[in-house]
């Protein structure tokens, strides 16, 4: 091992051997490893935002034919930090009747579910937070405690937009939970373990290859559950103020913005690992800074893809996003994974092109039949037709 | 590695337990008494993944208990709310006491 | 004390004093935020008894969902019970008495159980098997009929649950 | 292991001081002038009417409920998705039973009208 070839692990061992040169117990040493490793990840995470945030502002304006961010430093790459030391010294409005401890723990909230993600991700073959056995469940209770984040903001603001706000996103983030946590079953089912590590190892062939109807299920889940374009009825300016965030100002309501950026970013992160093998990639097991160079790069064209989404399509109204996941997405959740399970168990064991083949026609069947079925079912029930009211005209 | 008495879990389990059955008897608002139903349910889990625990770890039928539990517990909250809800929309209140439609 | 005593000792008073909470306080809301702390007290105990899959189940099901229905039943049945007026029945003394009757009296039973004091583990650090669990919950000879009826279970609450949530305004009441 | 666990609790706490610390220096290098209108509740320009506790549609409470049946139901599969490799036909099939008597409920509460936005 050497630095050039995994440089993570081998700062680690050298940190180990010095805090142990110093006459630590192994108790204390063990403690403080840990403490070190999760102090860097958090922080380079909450940092990594800075840099998403140029990525997304000189993206959205590329998409629309304008420059982006281009005044402060080098393609505007400061411009993030001269945003940051704004919004600190900003004033932090607090308005009246509000409940203290809710209103100010949710910003706090929704930052940290979003970091906490990446303590279970696996970065390349021996780096990782931690490679705890219910690393995919982890994923799923982590949301919910972004969810009580956005509950705290909006019963704490004490305004009903908030309020208003805060029920639209948790209907939609508890409705879109549903066929992610069915679908999530799959690589569970394929790779016989819930560490993402065990996960992103036994794809020898990517999961997305083999389902690519539960991929696509995943991608349009972990989309809705970031509340962003298509899905961002919550801060639908033309329709509710602007949802839970309303009543926050300066930091708090940054604060916000961050956990939406990094949120988008760690849902890339997290689809890469489920569906696109994560680390893996030729040599990335005997190099293991391949591992990171892999794992980056497809998060980068996941990243990419949802940013496209973003910046190019309309916004959903809310019964149609309602009716999309209840009435498409989870039933095709359901019959993808009833299929998937015995599909597998049917085709033999030890013939990969056989078994690709299978899962192939499977996802094209189910995909081109459910849709035919719905869109059959769904067009039947006519269109309410609202009465064109005569309006009333203005008199001199 | 691990000095923690079994005591200390089945005593708190215990004690949440009396809580939860305090809030089931002396609160009046419906809701507050699922809520005190919740606490019980869970002071049942604790004591079972203790015994579990501690006792029968080969066993599966501890987990399995505690599965059972998790969905009782889901399905009585689902019904026991939106029989609350359904019962303030007839007859505007939430008061356990008032709910005596049936009463002779 | 070692330090596990230590952890344990905070999480489980935290939690036993915000279940109190969840009990006494006035104002509804706040009653489901204590209970949101319990439950994550108890999810944490559940750790430190080495079931990692139940304390994830806790927070999943109980914080991210449990949790969410009991806070809608809140905000749907707001402006009924005026949070002025109080929120204990008439025996509440009586409740109070029987449950301080029933605490002590199960404590006392509890302690001439000799293996009350254990502290030696039957499960490994490695936490539950979850291959085995799977395995039992479909195996004949196993709990493969509780596993299906949980499921008829759940069946039947959710129906139950919507025809009595989903009636229509236009209908009776 | 207790180290996972560890693990993922010191991650938790840094997560949360990290943004509590940074809102307080904010909140001490931040100007402080508060007013009355300033500190009042946003509503579109006019004085807020009406309490804030407006009633809500009770659709956002059968959706809830849906969704703690599947979710409840979904997280049981789990052990079963983990030993899935191991398990005989019998053993998938009867997987497959829970999840048709789920598709069930699914069905019912379709029918019933309860998935729609109202």
């Amino acid at each position: 091992m050497s630095f050039i070839t995994d440089p993570v692990a081998f700062l680690a061992n050298w940190l180990q051997g010095l805090l142990a040169g110093w006459g630590l117990s192994a108790e204390w040493l063990n403690f403080l490893m840990l403490l070190i490793g999760a102090v860097v990840l958090a922080l380079l995470a909450l940092f990594w935002t800075i840099f998403l945030i140029w990525v997304e502002r000189k993206g959205i304006g590329r998409f629309q034919e304008r420059p982006g961010p281009n005044r402060v430093g080098p393609f505007g790459l400061f411009q993030p930090f001269a945003d940051m030391l704004k919004i600190f010294t900003k004033e932090l409005i607090t308005p009246k009747g509000v409940d203290w401890v809710p209103y100010n723990l949710a910003p706090v909230l929704i930052v940290a579910s979003t970091i906490m993600i990446w303590a279970v991700l696996p970065f390349n073959s021996t780096t990782s937070g931690t490679n705890i056995s219910i690393g995919i469940l982890f994923v799923v209770a982590i949301g919910s405690l972004g969810e009580m984040g956005v509950i705290f903001g909006g019963w704490g603001s004490n305004n009903k937009y908030a309020l208003l706000g805060s029920f639209r996103v948790l209907a939609q983030l508890i409705s879109y939970e549903v066929p992610m946590v069915l679908v999530l079953l799959i690589p569970v089912m394929l790779s016989g373990s819930m560490a993402l590590n065990e996960v992103v190892n036994s794809q020898h062939i990517w999961n997305i290859v083999l389902a690519p109807v539960a991929g696509l299920i995943y991608f349009i889940c972990l989309m809705a559950e970031n509340s962003r374009a298509p899905f961002d009825l919550a801060e639908a300016d033309s329709e509710i103020v602007a949802g839970v965030n309303i009543e926050y100002s300066g930091l708090k309501f940054g604060f916000f913005y961050v956990g939406d950026f990094l949120h988008a970013f760690t849902m890339a992160l997290l689809f890469a690992t489920v569906f696109l093998g994560g680390w893996r990639g030729p040599y990335a097991e005997q190099y293991p800074i391949l591992g990171f160079v892999y794992y980056f790069l497809k998060t980068w064209v996941v990243y990419f893809v949802n940013l496209w989404m973003r910046f190019s399509l309309p916004r959903f109204r809310i019964d149609q996003m309602m009716a999309f996941n209840w009435k498409i997405l989870t039933p095709m959740a359901l019959v993808i994974l009833m299929t998937t399970a015995l599909l597998d168990k049917l085709l033999p064991a030890g013939q990969p092109i056989l078994r690709v083949g299978g899962f192939l026609v499977l996802n094209v069947i189910l995909l081109v039949g459910i849709s035919l079925l719905l869109s059959k079912l769904l067009s039947r029930r006519p269109r309410p037709v609202v009465a064109p009211t005569p309006r009333p005209v203005a008199r001199r | 590695m691990n000095s923690i008495p079994m005591s200390w879990y089945l005593v708190f389990s215990i004690g949440l337990f009396c809580i939860g059955l305090f809030g089931v008897l002396a609160r009046k608002n419906a809701v507050a008494i699922i809520m005190g139903l919740e606490l019980m349910l869970n002071a049942v889990n604790v004591n079972l993944l203790a015994f579990w625990s501690y006792l029968y770890a080969d066993g599966m039928s501890g987990l399995v208990f505690v599965t059972i539990v998790f969905a009782v517990a889901a399905a009585e909250s689902a019904v026991g709310l939106a029989l609350i809800i359904s019962a303030y929309r007839r007859r505007n209140t939430v008061i356990a006491e008032d709910m005596n439609v049936l009463k002779g | 004390m070692t330090p596990m005593q230590i952890v344990f000792l905070l999480v489980a008073s935290v939690t036993l004093a915000s279940a109190v909470m969840v009990v006494s306080t006035r104002r509804m809301f706040h009653a489901a935020l204590w209970l949101i702390l319990t439950l994550l007290g108890v999810a944490i105990l559940f750790a430190l008894l080495e079931s990692r899959f139940f304390t994830i189940v806790q927070v999943v099901v109980y914080v991210g969902a449990i949790a969410i229905l009991v806070l809608f039943a809140v905000m749907l049945t707001r402006h009924v019970m005026s949070e002025d007026q109080p929120q204990l029945n008439r025996s509440w003394w009586i409740a109070s008495l029987a449950t301080i009757g029933l605490f002590t009296g199960m404590v006392l039973v509890m302690r001439t159980w000799p293996i009350f004091t254990t502290t030696q583990r039957a499960v490994g650090p490695g936490g539950e098997d979850l291959q085995k669990l799977g395995f039992a919950f479909v195996d004949p000879s196993g709990f493969m009929i509780p596993f299906e009826i949980v499921s008829v279970l759940l069946l039947a609450a959710l129906i139950g649950a919507v025809f009595i949530a989903a009636e229509r305004k236009g209908g009776k009441g | 292991m207790l180290n996972d666990w560890l693990y993922i609790g010191l991650f938790l706490l840094i997560t949360l001081i990290v943004p509590i610390v940074a809102i307080a220096i904010a909140s001490i290098l931040a100007p402080k002038k508060p007013n009355h209108i300033k500190t009042s509740t946003y509503e579109c320009g006019l004085e807020t009417v009406g309490e804030t506790w407006v009633q809500f549609k009770p659709q956002y409470y059968l959706y809830t409920l849906v969704f703690l049946i599947f979710d409840v139901e979904t997280v049981f599969l789990y052990p079963w998705a983990v030993a899935y490799n191991q398990l005989s036909l019998f053993g998938v099939l009867e997987a497959i039973l829970f999840v048709i008597i789920l598709f069930g409920g699914l069905i019912y509460t379709w029918r019933k009208g309860a998935l729609e936005w109202q």
